[in-house]
């Protein structure tokens, strides 16, 4: 309706914005509404940079760590618990102390964050791609197979992620035995998130593509002849990943807190691979004995990245929401 | 019941809690006491908690030696007849007398199908009442230690067991619980007045006790508290007397905190490093078509790949005893003679190398994260110390459920290389040898928990005979014997004794006996 | 005295890099018991004139500069609290859609109430009566007993009664009605504007009507102010602003005006208005792309014969049949289009017509009755490639041009997809090449095709969808509504186009529309819907000069006049 | 109303039912109880005549159908560990988990709300801000993390609060013990149920910010305005009030939620809880209690489901009244 009081001076404003010439893709972004609200929040520009820097440390940890804590060979027993180095008996190879087993605390945060991220993105992944796919399916198809999509949904979501976890856990355990655990507990992980994760995605979808189905270049494509299956996925998808994406940066920082609190419950990383979670349930049992460095370092990198996470999810929550424009 | 009287009951409720709090001994462990049933878990913690209420014939002092307890005396009057006799005018928490009725009930019972503790008394041994106050226990061959254990095999009521209907052990099938596993009925000192099980169990003391008490407390509560950490903070922010175990990092803290005190002392529990010796290919291995235990060279040089100084000093804080042998120096007194192999990764490395492995091999490892101190930990240290022979070892640490679901016969004991802890129930070598070192089949049959299956006759015939001997120095030799097997061969890697670590508060005395069992008859509250 | 004195106002709204000026140095007036009309297209800058005199601009809108007087005090310099004050007490507001316009989740009463309390001090049982006499007033029935009623169960036109009841609740001075009439339909439209001229009659009340509908205009204002781009481009009495418009910007709003009373051939171009509106480069139909091998079956007669169409949609699911609740869309509907006409559907919202053109194009499976394109019965298609040949040979063009294009995907693919789906062309680079062509052909150039369908105006993109109809050479063409949601000047170069095209490629239409004096300039023949029902199939001048239908009468009756209007620049056909 | 109801009644039924088979096929496949009820030393026949016993050896559609009507009639077994009934040990733990669930709750909305009312009224507010970045702190940390600390802080450092378990507790009526009546029991309860509630808190903050910023931009808020009513009946009556609405589903899911996340709030302070009871079992594969503890949560989240449909008849009128 064009007509509303409001919108009509916007249109009118962008009517007139477009006159002027628009050079290139990387300028018309960088000239864009969300790139401006993104400038404008210094707050979420400091959490861009920050998670960028979590994120390549975490990634590039092989290179950046001063040391490897999974070479079990280059690991000592002797060098363990040792305080950070502005601490009395420090250690200068250690800078963030060690860990009980004499693991380099700062790297240990590196490779843990780097498993911690992995996870978070590939569950998320996983989680999106299983949502996104039953949300079309059943936002376009409707009757039948929607409230059976649905149900499924709703079943799902009486189990909250932390019960769906243990229960893949046990499930998994029962059917590989006690198998190598190093090798399934990622694997486990990813499984449990996403599952515990896909329906949020399935549900807004659902409900966008309810509302995008009925538009009117939805008809058009339909009248065109264009399968439902090429509809979704060329015209419908694109048009639905606003809200998926804000919903994939906060679930990435809900996965990786999932995570840690599952490896606190024992059902998570072990501790050969330590998640962030891992490490911080490891230091748990050594915060009152003094040792605080094995649980706090860990635990302070996790805030940290979840909350530039969440911090960039809030911000895209209310930049790509159209309402509050 | 309208609000004010509710708020005032709760006033009341509050007033006398705080009344009672003088003589309240309050406590937490990281297990629960699940049932009240003594024959239902062989579980030390279970037991020792009933042996609060209940008594057997026999008990153990703060020194674990053998003391009288409902048997005033008794004697071996023929090689294959036990005499017991019994003490007068003891009487059950529900006043009813002790006879050897009722000692011959619970003979019965407690071999009787459903009980966890049918070894207390062997399968084909009578019983037979002589007079109200003594028992004769009749056995088809000799047995110097039939009563070793018998501090743990608890004296029950037989009438009322029989008035409940409680005859039958408490069984996971039966829908309905056993009243005796709701209800406590014993002569000890004292009485359980409430247990909601996995929250809270209170003791009062029983006044009508046989003995002379020597404790002060009169109420005694226990919570199971899992967590390390909340069971410290407990401790620490005063909400209890004592919790055990408390983790070793955490004795420091314990004792430079204002009001409590951490208790440390040696266990008889022996943490030990077993190794698949029967597969003829190893399982979770890069080594195909061949097992590498079956060398000795490669077990030996496992043995000496590890540190165990480091591993006392850094993972267990000190709190453990590096050990030669399979079991407690305090348990066998010949103990002194087993010297560790020295750590020497040069040497096991070149053995590696004579067993044709100069790169090492990849091993999966099984380990408990939940069970022993440390458990974990220990492993991982293993793990990184074998790494530098060159051997990579896959660890696998699950909690005590799943482990031993895996390790265990019952889960075909599907594994290569693990790490066990053993405490022989009877205080006796005999029972390290029979569970632990004799041959077994694949169903487990022999040595139940020989995991890595290794075998050796000559172990097995001297087993048999330590069962027989009666005299005792000719049957710690023979023992020794077969230990020095074990030790030449490196069939197993013995580790360590590992401590006990309780936290106390300061106004609080009590013994802390090695077994880890907690008996209430010894706390004294200033 | 004027109730509203406007003087030299101007708005500015700060955008990122520059200033919007979106009211520019406004002058106008309104005495009490008349109404003064804004009228003009998007982005004229009227509404933003009624939210600056009620204070109520969006941030970061502000009064720039001028003077708003009410009875000769200045008000838009008052501060917040004074302002409050004002608003509902002497100055009340009326919004476009009565839908959303009342708070769902209070009874009619205690909106009114709350109004009236804050502003007449009267006890609650004195507001109670005062809301059931307002609700008498603006003419709802049984209003003692609809007071306890929820919003939703009002009907459109009624709740829009509601929202003029609660704008008079504290006897203002002046009321502002912001596109008062346009969510609704014609019949309930002329109602409601009765309604408003009579309470500004019978309660003097001043009345500033702000609407881009000239027959609006037209049916009630006294004055009009008409602007263009924030400026005031004439100012008068309406009947001397419509009959005889001076600016050259009025002249050609009210040429492209499309009137019940006088069928025109084409539509005067307002070049004034939006640049792109004729081919840019010529194309020879006989040989291009777009005329070529219409390779279609031919037919004798007519093209579409609807026979006994039936469709009705299931409101509520339920496993028990008994317990399913239906929605009657279409009942029992027959006519024929002929080859190469244009034939109209006209009727209000709910009446069905949009259903049917969705029955035919296979978005809906009709419940009953037959479909017959040519020599295909399109109801009884199953085979997916004889649907396939059907879909290529009708297309259709829908009414919100902001939603019928994906805006995720480029002008150019949005064209091209059928081209490629149907294979239409022989490679990437022909498919270019006709989209290019059909670009520059619609009015766009072919420069068009690299931008995002946000970056163009509603017109533009209709100009769009209708090359993207193109695109698959159909004979038949369904336009739904095609130009509802547009500015009567684009509105114009859109039917010129239409009109064009249909007679270039030689193209049978069937053109869907409420408003009746579209339809008259559009189509050959016509057919009145009401309720799922046909009432009256008649040609097209027949229609207009002498119903058969009462129905049809009535709708006729309801229409704005429009005799007011100046019949300058038309060519009468 | 009725027809409503008996449809999302079916629903839930159906749902209940997945759930069953779900809980129970999943945890038929976990672990060896076997190993959990008896004690290292006991020999392979004997475990084998247990699994005799204990229908372990049935087919599974047999294991299914018995456990289903079991479970129908509140009979979950007994549990492996503890040889009671399942359903007497839940009757036991369930006030303490509803008691922490409640007060949870309550912290959250009573704190929650009126934050994001604030923040969705004044946007840009420095305190708004300043909300919303400390409560992304809250979402942040995971609730174990802040559990210890608290304990840290408050139980061990200052000595304030205890670190763990409900305090003393008192019988009401026959089987619900309340801490609710004592001092202990209600300075026992603060610790807990800001950890648990800390993230709901945050949750619905924001909720009702975003809703509120919805909100606030409708017609009928501007045509309020335009009336000239005060703030007040603008920003509470009709603002706030249409907030609660999308407020009242998530709040009914959130409750769901926070009996759920009670099992890592119950682990860290010890609170003898459902939650704790299930996850103990987890670790001692205690089918009959984990099958319960599944049953029962699903079966509180429909119920809860079940209540805001309902909730929703009586706030949004126009599910209550029809249309003329």
């Amino acid at each position: 309706m064009p007509y509303v009081s409001n919108e009509e001076v916007n249109a009118a404003v962008q009517d007139r914005a477009t006159e002027q010439p628009t050079a290139g893709r990387a300028s018309r972004i960088l000239d864009s509404d969300i790139f401006h609200s993104f400038l404008r929040s210094k707050i979420t520009v400091v959490a861009a940079v920050a998670t960028l820097i979590l994120f390549l440390l975490s990634f590039l940890a092989p290179w950046v760590a001063p040391h490897n804590p999974f070479d079990l060979a280059t690991i000592s027993i002797l060098d363990a618990r040792v305080p950070p180095i502005w601490q009395e008996n420090s250690d200068p190879r250690f800078i963030l102390g060690t860990d009980d087993q004499g693991r380099d605390l700062l790297s240990g945060i590196f490779y843990g964050m780097r498993i911690s991220l992995i996870i978070g993105f590939c569950s998320v992944f996983a989680a999106a791609i299983l949502g996104i796919s039953l949300g079309l399916v059943a936002g376009y198809m409707g009757g039948r197979v929607d409230s059976f999509i649905m149900r499924v949904a709703d079943v799902q979501l009486t189990f909250p992620a932390i019960l769906i976890a243990l229960l893949i856990d046990g499930i998994a355990a029962g059917i590989f035995g006690g198998v190598d655990r190093e090798f399934f507990a990622f694997y486990i992980l990813i499984v449990s998130l996403a599952l515990s994760f896909w329906v949020q995605y399935a549900r807004t979808v659902r409900g966008s593509t309810m509302v995008e189905k009925n538009k009117e270049y939805v008809q058009a494509a339909r009248v065109i002849g264009i399968p439902a299956v090429i509809i979704m996925v060329r015209h419908i998808l694109p048009n639905v990943m606003g809200p998926v994406m804000v919903i994939a940066t906060i679930n990435l920082a809900l996965a990786i807190v999932t995570e840690a609190t599952l490896s606190f419950l024992g059902v998570g990383m072990p501790p050969t691979q330590p998640s962030l979670g891992t490490l911080i349930a490891i230091g748990n049992d050594f915060l009152y004995s003094g040792e605080w460095w094995i649980a706090i370092f860990p635990g302070l990198a996790l805030a940290l990245l979840v909350l530039n996470v969440n911090l960039l999810g809030d911000w895209l929550r209310d930049a790509l929401n159209p309402k509050l424009r | 019941m309208n609000k004010k009287t509710l708020i005032l009951t709760a006033l009341l409720v509050a007033g006398t809690g705080s009344a009672a709090q003088a003589e309240t001994f309050k406590f937490a462990f990281q297990g629960s006491l699940n049932g009240l049933d003594p024959y239902s878990l062989n579980e030390t913690f279970t037991l020792s908690s009933l042996g609060n209420a209940y008594e057997g014939l026999t008990r153990r002092g703060a020194d674990l030696s053998i003391e009288p307890a409902l048997a005033e005396r008794w004697e071996i009057i023929e090689p294959n007849r036990w005499r017991f006799y019994l003490r007068k005018g003891v009487k059950f928490h529900n006043g009813n007398d002790f006879t050897a009725e009722d000692v011959a009930f619970s003979a019965e019972r407690v071999r009787a199908e459903g009980s966890d503790l049918t070894t207390r008394v062997p399968a084909d041994a009578k019983v037979e009442i002589v007079d109200d106050y003594t028992v004769d226990f009749v056995l088809t061959g000799p047995n110097p230690i039939l009563h070793y254990e018998w501090d743990t095999f608890y004296i029950m009521d037989k009438e009322w067991m029989t008035e409940n209907n409680a005859v039958k052990v408490t069984s996971a099938s039966d829908t309905t619980p056993n009243y005796a596993s709701l209800n406590a009925n014993g002569t000890g000192p004292f009485k359980i007045v409430s247990h909601e099980a996995g929250v809270k169990t209170v003791y009062e003391k029983n006044d009508g006790w046989w003995d002379e008490a020597k404790h002060n407390v009169d109420t005694v509560e226990f919570t199971p508290i899992p967590s390390d950490a909340t069971r410290v903070a407990a401790l620490l922010s005063g909400e209890l007397d004592m919790v055990y175990p408390i983790p070793v990092q955490d004795i420091k803290r314990i004792n430079d905190n204002a009001g409590t005190v951490a208790l440390t002392g040696p266990e008889l529990r022996t943490i030990f490093l077993g190794m698949d010796q029967m597969r003829d290919e190893l399982l979770y291995s890069d080594v195909k078509g061949k097992n590498p235990f079956k060398d000795e060279k490669v077990r030996m040089a496992f043995y000496q790949a590890i540190d165990i100084e480091a591993i006392k000093q850094k993972v267990m804080r000190d709190l453990a005893t590096p050990s030669a042998i399979m079991i407690s120096p305090f348990l066998f007194s010949k103990s002194s003679e087993f010297e560790r192999y020295a750590y020497d990764p040069e040497n096991a490395k070149k053995l590696l190398t004579e067993a044709g492995y100069p790169d090492g091999f990849t091993v999966g490892m099984d380990c408990p994260n939940d069970r022993y101190v440390n458990d974990e930990s220990i492993c991982q240290a293993v793990a990184a110390m074998l790494a530098r022979v060159g051997v990579k070892v896959d660890l696998n640490a699950q909690p005590k459920a799943k482990y031993f679901a895996k390790v265990l016969a019952s889960g075909g004991f599907d594994t290569s290389f693990y790490l066990l802890g053993w405490t022989p129930g009877s205080l006796d070598s005999w029972n390290v040898l029979s569970n632990l070192m004799n041959c077994r089949n694949e169903a487990g049959e022999g040595s139940p928990f020989n995991l890595g299956g290794f075998c050796d006759e000559k172990v097995d015939e001297l087993t048999k005979q330590v069962l027989v001997e009666i005299d005792p120095e000719k049957r710690d030799g023979l023992i020794a014997e077969a230990y020095k097997i074990s030790h030449d061969n490196a069939y197993y890697i013995p580790l360590h004794q590992q401590g006990l670590a309780w936290g106390v508060a300061d106004d609080i005395e009590l013994v802390q006996r090695a077994d880890n069992q907690f008996k209430f008859r010894f706390i004294n509250k200033n | 005295m004027n109730v509203l004195d406007i003087k030299h106002l101007t708005v500015e709204f700060p955008a990122r890099k520059s200033v919007f000026v979106a009211v520019n140095n406004v002058n106008m007036q309104v005495e009490a018991g008349k109404i003064l009309g804004v009228v003009g297209e998007s982005g004229a800058g009227k509404s933003t004139v009624g939210n600056a005199v009620i204070g109520l601009l969006q941030e970061p809108g502000h009064i720039a500069a001028g003077e708003v007087f009410l009875h000769g005090n200045r008000i838009d310099n008052l501060p917040y609290k004074e302002k409050r004050l004002l608003r509902g007490r002497k100055i009340g507001m009326i919004f476009q859609d009565p839908l959303t316009s009342l708070d769902p989740l209070q009874t009619v009463e205690s909106q009114l109430v709350e109004t009236i309390r804050t502003h007449l001090p009267l006890s609650s049982k004195d507001a109670q009566r005062r809301a059931v006499e307002l609700i008498d007033a603006v003419g709802i029935p049984n209003a003692g007993e609809r007071i306890k009623q929820y919003p939703h169960q009002f009907s459109g036109g009624m709740r829009q009664r509601v929202v003029i009841a609660l704008a008079l609740c504290a006897e203002p001075e002046l009321v502002i009605a912001d596109e008062p009439t346009t969510a609704l339909d014609v019949s309930i439209q002329a109602q409601i504007l009765e309604l408003m001229k009579k309470l500004c009659e019978e309660r003097n009340v001043a009345m500033l009507v702000i609407t881009h509908d000239m027959g609006v205009i037209a049916d009630i204002t006294d004055h009009v102010a008409v602007m263009y781009q924030g400026d005031l481009v004439e100012y008068g009495e309406t009947t001397q602003v419509l009959g005889a418009p001076e600016h050259p910007y009025t002249q050609s709003l009210i040429s492209a005006v499309p009137r019940p009373d006088v069928k025109v051939e084409r539509f005067p171009v307002v070049n004034y208005i939006e640049k792109a509106g004729t081919p840019q480069k010529q194309i020879d139909i006989s040989t291009h792309w777009l005329g070529k091998s219409r390779d279609y079956e031919q037919v004798t007669g007519p093209l579409v014969q609807i026979r006994d169409l039936d469709m009705r949609f299931e409101v509520r699911g339920s496993i028990f049949p008994s317990q399913r609740k239906y929605f009657q869309a279409v009942k029992k509907v027959g006519f024929d289009i002929e080859q190469g006409e244009t034939f109209g559907l006209v009727g209000e919202s709910g009446s069905g017509k949009s259903t049917i053109a969705r029955l035919i194009t296979g978005l809906y499976h009709p419940t009953g009755g037959s479909i017959l394109f040519g020599k295909t019965e399109l109801t009884s298609l199953t085979n997916r490639k004889d649907v396939l040949a059907m879909r290529r040979q009708m297309q259709m063009i829908f009414q919100d041009p902001y939603s019928s294009l994906n805006a995720r995907m480029r002008v150019r693919d949005i064209i091209g997809e059928p081209i490629k789906f149907h294979k239409l062309a022989s490679s990437n680079s022909e498919v270019r090449q006709i989209v290019d062509d059909l670009l520059d052909h619609v009015g766009l150039g072919a420069q068009a095709g690299t931008k995002f369908p946000h970056e163009f105006s509603g017109g533009q993109r209709q100009r769009i969808s209708i090359a993207r109809a193109l695109a698959t050479r159909p004979r038949f063409l369904i336009c739904d509504e095609p130009t509802s949601a547009l500015d009567v000047s684009i509105q114009a170069q859109i039917l010129n186009l239409l009109k064009d095209l249909q007679e270039e490629l030689g193209l049978t239409m069937l053109f869907i529309s409420h408003d009746l004096a579209v339809i008259r300039q559009m189509c050959n023949r016509i057919g009145v819907m009401r309720n799922g029902e046909l009432c009256e199939v008649s040609d097209c001048d027949q229609l207009f000069e002498n119903p058969q239908h009462p129905y049809t009468r009535e709708l006729l009756d309801l229409m704005p006049s429009m005799e007011l209007l100046s019949r300058a620049n038309l060519e009468t056909a | 109303m009725i027809g409503f109801a008996t449809r999302r009644l079916i629903q839930a039924l159906i749902v209940m039912l997945v759930v069953a088979l779900l809980a129970f096929t999943m945890f038929r496949f976990v672990g060896d109880p076997i190993n959990q009820m008896v004690g290292i030393e006991t020999s392979i026949e004997e475990r084998e005549a247990l699994r005799e016993r204990l229908g372990l050896n049935d087919p599974i559609p047999v294991q299914f159908l018995r456990f289903v009507s079991k479970a129908a009639q509140f009979d979950f077994g007994t549990s492996y560990q503890f040889r009671q009934p399942v359903s007497e040990l839940f009757a036991k733990r369930i006030p303490a988990t509803l008691e922490l669930s409640f007060t949870s709750a309550l912290f959250a909305l009573a704190v929650g709300i009126p934050m994001g009312i604030y923040a969705g009224l004044n946007r840009e507010s420095i305190i708004s801000k300043m909300f919303l970045s400390v409560s992304l702190v809250g979402i942040s940390l995971p609730t174990f993390f802040i559990g210890i600390l608290l304990i840290f802080l408050f139980s061990v450092t200052l000595q304030w609060l205890p670190s763990f378990g409900r305090g003393e507790t008192v019988q009401v009526g026959s089987w619900w013990t309340t801490g609710f009546l004592t001092v202990s029991g209600l300075k026992a309860l603060i610790l807990p149920s800001v950890t648990l509630g800390l993230y709901q808190m945050t949750l619905i903050m924001r909720l009702i910010r975003a809703e509120m910023l919805e909100v606030i931009r409708t017609d009928y808020i501007k045509f309020a305005r335009a009336r000239g009513l005060p703030n007040r009946l603008v920003n509470f009556r009709h603002a706030l009030k249409n907030t609660l609405v999308p407020v009242i589903t998530i709040t009914g899911l959130q409750l769901g939620a926070i009996i759920a996340f009670a099992t890592i709030t119950e682990t860290v302070f010890n609170w003898p809880g459902m939650g704790l009871l299930f996850l103990q079992a987890v670790q001692n594969v205690d089918i009959p209690i984990m099958s319960a503890y599944l049953l029962l949560t699903a079966f509180l989240f429909v119920a809860i489901n079940f209540i805001v449909d309902i909730l929703y008849f009586y706030i949004d009128p126009r599910l209550r009244v029809g249309r003329p």
